[in-house]
């Protein structure tokens, strides 16, 4: 089990320490850079500002584009715990909230703000709390959180939040090991600043009370741990513990067995065994936030590789492209026929797509290597079958058997893969470093756990999505059911009304009508998706249960009553609620002799809620755009209506019926002279249109080769449907004055289009 | 659950007898021909090393059974068929083990006769049984080479015994390349039986014929000197 | 004599196994997880219909009959390598007449196009349309499975089927090397 | 008519007990080093699969399903030892030859296999038609394992036919080469893993050609999708 | 701008297949170099004959399979394959014997199985164990050193012998294997064998013309040629291109059970010097179960591997129909590598010991 407290602190203070399986001893390379102290950069022109930074969420962008900020004042907010804010970098305007190629080896773009400097470098007011020890513990938490504080080593992990630990902390360990290859940013940070970093170890151990504070260092940084150790001097609670350098003991898990020999359990966090871990430039911001009340906005970056020539650290703002960090250190990208830029060490870096990547809070090296520096071929393709050597394994810290994990990662055996604890594989890049076949394995690796993550997501996914349908499956019956229901309470009604004949074509319509209602309120009731629906449907319901004409009169009765009553309406809204009134009439008496209804129905069921013409002013709660729509569809639906009479066919796009060519002609004058049309309706209706005729386009573009007897029909189609494209494009220029007109046509063209189509495919058909 | 248990007893039981009875049937119906032909093939083995004119009896039918004789080479109970004319003593036909094959022990059987200054003659020999290596020793099959049949004529005289031996030893016998040990064994099997036909002659041919009993009495035999 | 005593004995043998197995058949009797959920609970729940059936389930049901195991398109290789481990047939290669595997597709509404008609409503499997009658619908993007259903029954034509935007926390880490230009 | 042509393109090629099934691989590596062995087990293959087939078949009614298995096993075992009887009887040496892998026959579970799979399902003259072509599958690999290792290990080719054919045909021996040192692997049992190994890989790889071949020219199927919901 | 990517880590080890299969080739050099001296020219043409049947081959699959040969070739796994096979052939073994294994080890036990890094079995031991089954007189072959010889051989014999099967002067391989006093020479260990069988004691046996060193039951050629081997192996893991485990796991296991033994009966069973440098205990221990491709890959896994190679051999030595075993025993444990491997997994990071299995499932 895990080492108890005494006996690691007796090994620890006997300057003994444990050992991690595997590990590796890469060349170090690390005097390229950590001769020069750390060198301020000049101001960036632009910066780019990723919203998230860290694990967690982005907080919400407070700022907008074009307003001056200040340096240090807060981008984003947010109340989640997770979501840490951002700060501006320098004083500048803000040029665009925009995605902007990401610090993240995908080189996806995520929202970045851009600030443009005004190079002013001008502080907001500051609010440093040197008095900490006095504030409550939630006061410092907060102050950390809002100076944007997430781990700067590695993952970046929310500062705050593990620094409010539920469990008792035994070790804070802070991590100075900076084990990957080229990297001195925190060695050189340790030996400048450490005295600031010592208190922001105060502060951690204000807030974490933990019984021992480890500070550990790689033994190759001697000037590191002696500048730490004058700075902790006086503080004996604090220990300072050179680590044999051998990668990557820098890795969390890793440092924690050399100093306790307690392994942080799978998938468990390290204060599960009573440690907290802090890397060096974090307690340095916390410093930074806490003693000088600034916030995160800038960060040590080792520009190095043997490309550069101006290597060393410096001082780099969040935000600053790469290619800022590069131009000032002296970039000769000659010295790389193959230009490669690493962010991060030569181990666990990733190279970037292109050099605008801004400079993250986790962002501790830009690595550029001239040709063959880093041995072997970058790319990895001089891959070869691996040979089962073991080397991989030996290597392994975390004793995984990289070669199985390979083996089942390339066949795509995700479920043995993590049966060799695919996750456990902490992506050091041990395995493939030593690996003599030079197989990418940490890539493949890599893959395998995203497989399985989306595999995982997926199966949420369609979990879900199988419990929607289910459940919708359920609900269609249970509408059948009820609809059937209605439809027997319907019949009822009817016989009763049989008894009572009426004559009148009124009453007929209005019998027709609140058939049509009762059933498709029902429909829209079931839906719930009308606010309205009840109030119509028990309209209809009592509009039905009235003593009305008998129903079993033909569509053609229906429509020829309904033609009386258009040629005697006076307005317009008459005309409207008439035709829409026939139309309905018709689908009811089709619904009535199938005896079922086709969800369709839906459509004209939400026109029942008002079949006066006041519904184009009811208000609804939806978005003022859309609140016009539903008038437009009505006019529109009318407009279909009224040319039916006339033609003795049914204008509906869902009628199998084949039309001839005359009725466009017909059509045409019809809907020119019919009431005038806002705006809006029109559009829709030449949207309708538009995509009518881009169907029939393709569609008669497939069919004009097929056979030769349609080819004759075909062709018209095409023809027609490239006139009524023209008509479409030349209305589009239109004046206000002339659109009407020219929409109106359009539709008609439209409609005339969709139903050469249909002959077109009738004939073919027919063949 | 009864009626479960109780069918489904039945009907398996039914099957069984059914089965078992076909079995039986069958096995009545060919168990003359299968005795036939597992005298015919011993016949045939005992024809290929005792010459049939040198005898009148049925050989197969004629036996006794002698076990643990160390010049057998084994613990097992190994016949002697008795050859004999006009109920005169002929020959043996002697089932013997060489115990130090390459790969464990050769059964091999052996055809012999005496002659009139009481040397034994080999009228042939043949292996029975060997695990020997393929393509080394196994050279003393028949069926791989032909070299099992150099014993035929050959005699044992009581002088010249060690000239009946594998080349490599100084005696007359082919070894094959590569492999001394099987043949030498061989070799020595044969000689170790001829030598015991020669002592035991008159009690084999003493005893009383046990071959047609289901369990033969195995044959004790006397050494001279007692 | 002996004959009969083995007759006997193979009857009496058997008549004593026949009964434990009977007794075995009831006592032990288990009601597996039947074969069609476990099938269902591969498929990519969908619901687009391409392998010909309305639905998934009633895929699963076909399979678990005998159908062929290569009609879904949304699910792919991978699919249908799975359900030939638990059906234990070879896996073939997708049935083309069905449909090509694609990328993940999300259906998008474009919104100023809508109308309100709600038949994309009816037509979405998931009820992953919102709106209502004459009011613009939208795309629940998390529940909508990508089955493009309600593509066809808009008579305007407003939805397009999009390819899942690509997160970077969603990253497969294929890494294609882009041709190297001059650094300028 | 088109079943019978269908068990035969199953039985024969398609899912060949051996070479596809992998079943009875026992008795197939251990007698098949000369084609007559082959042969020789191969029909008292047949004939089980034959006979146990038809039983299989014609009881398949009365048979609760709790108890088939032990009563399919009873029925081959029965009719196994009845071959190995008749066998020791009437071919007598191939007997002795082929030894223990007659009564081995009865774990072939290419026989209970078939049993299961067809036999039970199906009438008996199609059970038994679907014994005779899995049986032939069967004796063919064997004869063809048979051949290959006979004449890499022997050079001869039906050597010992007189066994199985009585003496006359001892002069269909061919001697194809005469060697000093024969390639006894071919004749020892890894000889027959590898040969076994490489008639499959033939066997995949003629799948392949012919696969090839007919598949250039896939008949276009319409395949009508289904609507989940109604369509409006 | 686009950068090149490329996938962590971006550094690497400068050691690569190729480098560590001709290490391991340089290793051999010494042990082939005490082979020629006291074996004769022999060994090297059947080296140069394997080498090129090998590239060859393995040219010709790689063709037919469709890959890069000509860089899968510059591995050199085919060469030291080659290599490990031609020198433990008899030196004067006929030419076709050398093809055929170097073919069967190539095309058959490691293109079949899918090239490097598929191939379950060791491909020189399994071609090796093919010849000894197949054609055990030619394997068995082997000439008295040249000390010990009744007739010298030069280069030219050799070459003769080995593609006519007769040397220059006409004399044959059997007449060539007569040693000084006129008895047909064997190995040391098939010597002793063979005596054993005679049912002449081990001492016995260690008194034959074949034992010419002045330590008991060592045969000089034979002894310097393994110290030759043992020192190349030493030298490979120093360079850590092997692990010492299976070496030293499998010499432990032999010593162990072969001391036991001796003690037990010192009469029927050999010594440890004899078991130890009369063969190819060490080679074998050293070049050839320590094929990283077929054996076990866990360092746990070794030790089990290696001892059970060690007890194999002895069992198979001393029981067995043959008179070496390393070949067998290799192929053998071949076989039980991913059982190995499977059930001596490291304990993983983070994971209790055992436990995590039953928790994977959980």
């Amino acid at each position: 089990m895990q080492s108890a407290f005494e006996d690691v602190m007796t090994k620890l203070n006997a300057k003994e320490l444990w050992d991690f399986p595997g590990g590796i001893k890469p060349e170090q390379h690390k005097q390229l850079s950590n001769q020069t102290p750390i060198d301020k950069l000049p101001l960036p022109e632009r910066l780019y500002v990723p919203l998230k930074q860290h694990i967690g969420l982005e907080g919400h962008v407070c700022v907008e584009p074009g307003q001056h900020v200040l340096k240090g004042q807060p981008l984003t907010k947010s109340m989640n715990p997770f979501a840490v804010p951002v700060h501006a970098p320098t004083s500048g305007t803000i040029i665009n909230i925009a995605p902007h190629v990401a610090a993240h080896p995908s080189g996806l773009p995520e929202l970045s703000i851009e600030i443009a400097s005004d190079q002013q470098d001008q502080w907001i007011p500051l609010q440093p709390m040197p008095d900490y020890q006095q504030r409550g513990k939630m006061a410092i938490l907060g102050a950390i959180c809002d100076a944007g504080i997430s781990g700067m080593g590695g993952a970046g992990f929310p500062t705050h939040i593990k620094s409010s630990p539920k469990k008792t902390v035994e070790f804070l360990i802070i991590n100075g090991i900076e084990c990957e290859p080229y990297i001195s940013a925190d060695d050189r940070l340790m030996r400048e600043h450490a005295w600031q970093i010592r208190q922001g170890i105060d502060v951690l151990c204000h807030l974490l009370e933990p019984q021992a504070v480890l500070i550990g260092i790689e033994d190759n940084k001697p000037e590191a741990i002696e500048a730490m150790n004058v700075a902790c001097r006086e503080n004996p609670r604090y220990q300072i513990c050179s680590i044999p350098t051998k990668y990557p003991a820098g890795g969390e898990k890793q440092l924690i067995q050399v100093l306790t020999n307690r392994e942080v359990p799978s998938s468990g966090l390290p204060i599960d065994v009573g440690i907290i871990m802090h890397n060096v430039g974090t307690c340095f911001a916390i410093a930074d936030a806490i003693f000088s009340g600034k916030p995160l906005i800038e960060r040590v970056v080792t520009v190095t590789g043997q490309a550069v020539h101006k290597r060393g650290n410096y001082w780099a703002l969040i935000g600053t492209p790469v290619a800022h960090l590069l131009a000032h250190s002296d970039y000769k990208a000659i010295k790389q026929k193959h230009p490669v830029t690493i962010m991060g060490g030569p181990m666990m870096g990733f190279t970037l797509r292109n050099n605008d990547v801004p400079v993250v809070k986790t962002t501790n090296c830009i690595l550029v290597p001239a040709d063959r520096e880093l041995g072997g071929s970058i790319t990895g393709d001089k891959e070869q079958p691996c040979i089962r050597c073991g080397a991989c394994a030996d290597a392994c810290p975390a004793s995984l058997l990289p070669q199985q994990l390979l083996w089942h990662a390339k066949a795509k055996e995700l479920d043995k893969a993590q049966d060799y604890h695919l996750f456990d594989c902490i992506e050091c890049g041990a395995c493939a470093y030593v690996c003599p076949s030079e197989i990418p394995l940490v890539h493949y690796y890599r893959i395998a756990k995203a497989d399985v993550r989306i595999e995982q997501q997926e199966k949420q996914k369609s979990d879900k999505a199988r419990e929607r349908f289910e459940r919708r499956a359920k609900r269609l019956l249970d509408e059948q059911q009820a609809r059937e229901e209605k439809h027997r309470l319907a019949a009822e009604a009817r016989k009763q009304a049989m008894a009572q004949q009426g004559n009148d074509a009124k009453d007929k319509i209005a019998a027709a009508l609140a058939r049509a209602k009762a059933k498709k309120a029902q429909l829209a009731d079931n839906t719930e998706q009308n606010t309205t629906a009840n109030q119509a449907k028990s309209a209809a319901v009592t509009q039905a249960n009235t003593p009305e004409q008998q129903p079993s009169d033909t569509p053609s009765t229906l429509q020829g009553s309904a033609d009386d009553r258009l040629a005697t309406g006076a307005s317009a809204n008459d005309r409207v609620q008439a035709a829409i009134a026939r139309a309905k009439a018709k689908k009811a008496s089709a619904a009535l002799a199938n005896d079922k209804l086709n969800a369709e129905a839906t459509l004209p069921a939400s026109g029942t809620n008002a079949p006066s013409s006041q519904n184009i002013e009811t208000p609804l709660p939806t978005e003022s755009a859309s609140a016009r729509k539903p008038s437009a569809v009505q006019a529109a639906s009318a407009e279909k209506s009224k040319e039916k009479p006339k033609n003795r066919v049914d204008a509906s796009k869902n009628t199998n019926r084949v039309e001839n060519e005359g009725i466009a002609d017909e059509a045409l004058p019809k809907a020119s002279v019919s009431n005038p049309l806002d705006e809006k309706q029109q559009k829709i209706a030449s949207a309708v249109a538009k995509a009518k005729a881009k169907r029939l386009n393709n569609a008669s573009k497939a069919e004009s080769s097929q056979t030769k007897a349609a080819k004759p029909d075909t062709d018209e189609n095409k023809a027609e449907s490239v006139r009524a494209a023209e008509q479409i494009d030349s209305s589009e220029d239109d004046t206000q004055s002339d659109a009407l007109n020219a929409k109106k046509q359009q539709i008609a063209a439209a409609v005339a289009k969709a139903k050469a189509k249909k002959a077109a495919q009738a004939a073919e058909k027919g063949e | 659950m009864k009626r479960s248990i109780a069918s489904n007893g039945l009907i398996l039981s039914a099957f069984a007898l059914v089965t078992s009875g076909l079995i039986a049937l069958t096995y009545f119906g060919t168990a003359e021909q299968i005795n036939q032909q597992q005298q015919a093939k011993l016949q045939g083995i005992l024809n290929a090393i005792m010459p049939s004119q040198l005898y009148d009896n049925n050989l197969v039918h004629d036996c006794v059974v002698v076990s643990d004789q160390p010049a057998l080479g084994s613990h097992d109970a190994q016949r002697i068929y008795r050859a004999t004319l006009n109920s005169q003593p002929v020959g043996v036909a002697i089932e013997t083990t060489a115990p130090d094959g390459y790969s464990g022990k050769i059964k091999l059987v052996v055809g012999l006769t005496t002659d009139n200054s009481n040397n034994v003659n080999i009228q042939g020999v043949r292996i029975l049984e060997h695990n020997e290596t393929p393509g080394l020793g196994d050279k003393i099959d028949l069926r791989v080479s032909p070299w099992i049949l150099s014993f035929a004529d050959k005699t044992i005289e009581s002088d010249k015994l060690k000239y009946f031996a594998v080349k490599k030893d100084g005696g007359q016998f082919d070894q094959f390349t590569g492999a001394t040990i099987t043949p030498r064994a061989v070799v020595n099997a044969v000689k170790r039986s001829a030598l015991f036909y020669q002592q035991y002659q008159q009690q084999i041919f003493a005893a009383s014929n046990t071959c047609l009993q289901n369990k033969p009495t195995v044959l004790t035999l006397k050494t001279a000197e007692e | 004599m002996s004959i009969s005593i083995a007759l006997l004995a193979m009857a009496a043998l058997a008549l004593i196994f026949g009964a434990i197995l009977g007794y075995a058949a009831i006592r032990f009797k288990v009601e597996s997880d039947l074969l069609v959920e476990q099938i269902d609970a591969i498929l990519p729940q969908t619901q687009c219909g391409q392998c010909g059936y309305p639905g998934c389930k009633p895929y699963a049901q076909a399979i678990a009959e005998g159908d062929a195991i290569n009609k879904c398109p949304p699910g792919g290789d991978a699919t249908i390598k799975k359900l030939a481990d638990l059906m234990g047939v070879e896996a073939t290669s997708l049935d083309s007449a069905h449909g090509q595997e694609d990328v993940k597709k999300v259906a998008v509404i474009r919104e100023d196009e809508c109308i309100g008609c709600t038949k994309c409503i009816q037509a979405c499997p998931v009820d992953a349309i919102v709106g209502a009658a004459k009011q613009m619908h939208t795309v629940i993007a998390d529940e909508c499975t990508g089955c493009d259903l309600c593509v066809e029954p808009c008579p305007v034509d407003c939805i397009d089927m999009l390819p899942r935007p690509n997160s970077s926390a969603a990253w497969r880490w294929q890494l294609t090397p882009i041709d190297i230009k001059q650094v300028s | 008519m088109h079943e019978l042509k269908q068990l035969s393109w199953q039985g024969l090629w398609k899912n060949n007990p051996a070479l596809v099934q992998l079943l009875g691989l026992c008795p197939l590596l251990a007698t098949t080093a000369t084609l007559i062995n082959g042969l020789g087990l191969g029909l008292a293959t047949t004939m089980v699969l034959i006979g146990s087939n038809t039983a299989v078949s014609a009881i398949r009614r009365w048979v609760p399903n709790e108890i088939r298995i032990p009563i399919f096993v009873m029925i081959i075992a029965a009719f196994v030892t009845v071959v190995q009887l008749l066998m020791n009887a009437y071919t007598f040496t191939l007997y002795q030859s082929l030894g223990i892998f007659i009564p081995l026959i009865v774990t072939n579970c290419a026989i209970i296999g078939r049993a299961e799979a067809y036999a039970s399902k199906n009438p008996v003259g199609l059970a038994a038609y679907d014994g005779l072509m899995m049986g032939l599958g069967f004796t063919l690999v064997l004869m063809t394992l048979g051949g290959m290792r006979e004449i890499l290990g022997y050079g001869t080719l039906f050597s010992g036919a007189n066994l199985l054919f009585g003496d006359w045909a001892s002069q269909l021996e061919i001697r194809v080469f005469t060697t000093d040192s024969p390639f006894l692997v071919a004749i020892l049992p890894p000889g027959a893993f590898l040969g076994m190994g490489l008639l499959i890989a033939l066997k995949n790889l003629g799948d392949n050609k012919m696969e090839a071949v007919f598949a250039a020219k896939p008949k276009p199927k319409n395949v009508q999708r289904a609507r989940v919901t109604a369509e409006t | 701008m686009n950068l090149l990517l490329a996938s962590s880590p971006h550094q690497h080890n400068k050691r690569t297949t190729g480098q560590i299969m001709r290490l391991v080739l340089y290793a051999l050099i010494p042990g082939i170099a005490m082979q020629t001296w006291f074996f004769g020219i022999g060994t090297l043409i059947q080296i140069a004959l394997a080498v090129s049947t090998a590239l060859v081959t393995e040219a010709c699959i790689l063709e037919l399979r469709k890959r890069d040969f000509e860089r899968s070739l510059q591995d050199y796994s085919a060469v030291l394959t080659a290599v490990l096979l031609a020198i433990s052939l008899p030196p004067f073994a006929p030419w076709w014997l050398v093809v055929i294994g170097s073919f069967f080890a190539i095309a058959v036990v490691k293109q079949l199985y899918g090239g490097l890094g598929f191939n379950v079995f060791n491909p020189a031991m399994a071609a090796y164990v093919l010849l000894l089954v197949s054609f055990p007189l030619q394997m068995t072959q082997w000439l008295p050193a040249q000390s010990l010889a009744q007739y010298s051989h030069n280069w030219l014999d050799a070459f003769y012998t080995i593609f006519t099967g007769y040397s220059q002067d006409g004399f044959s391989l059997s007449q060539l294997r007569l040693g000084i006093d006129g008895t047909t020479m064997a190995t040391p260990l098939d010597t002793v064998k063979t005596s054993l069988a005679q049912s002449l004691t081990y001492h016995e046996s260690l008194q034959l013309p074949i034992f010419d060193s002045t330590v008991s039951g060592l045969n000089v050629a034979w002894s310097w040629i393994a110290f030759a081997y043992l020192l190349g192996g030493l030298l490979l893991i120093r360079q850590k291109v092997i692990n010492w485990h299976i070496p030293l796991s499998m010499l432990v296991s032999l010593f162990a059970i072969t001391l036991f033994m001796a003690l037990v009966d010192g009469d029927r069973f050999g010594s440890v010097l004899f078991h130890f440098f009369n063969g190819s205990i060490i080679i074998g221990a050293f070049f050839i179960a320590t094929d990283p491709v077929s054996a076990s890959t866990t360092n746990k896994g070794r030790l089990v591997f290696g001892a059970a190679i060690g007890l194999w051999v002895y069992i198979i030595r001393t029981w067995g129909g043959y008179p070496d075993a390393v070949a067998f025993a290799v192929v053998i444990m071949n076989m039980a590598v991913p059982l190995i491997d499977y059930y001596t997994q490291p304990r993983v990071y983070g994971h209790r010991e055992r436990s995590n299995k039953k928790e994977a499932k959980e």
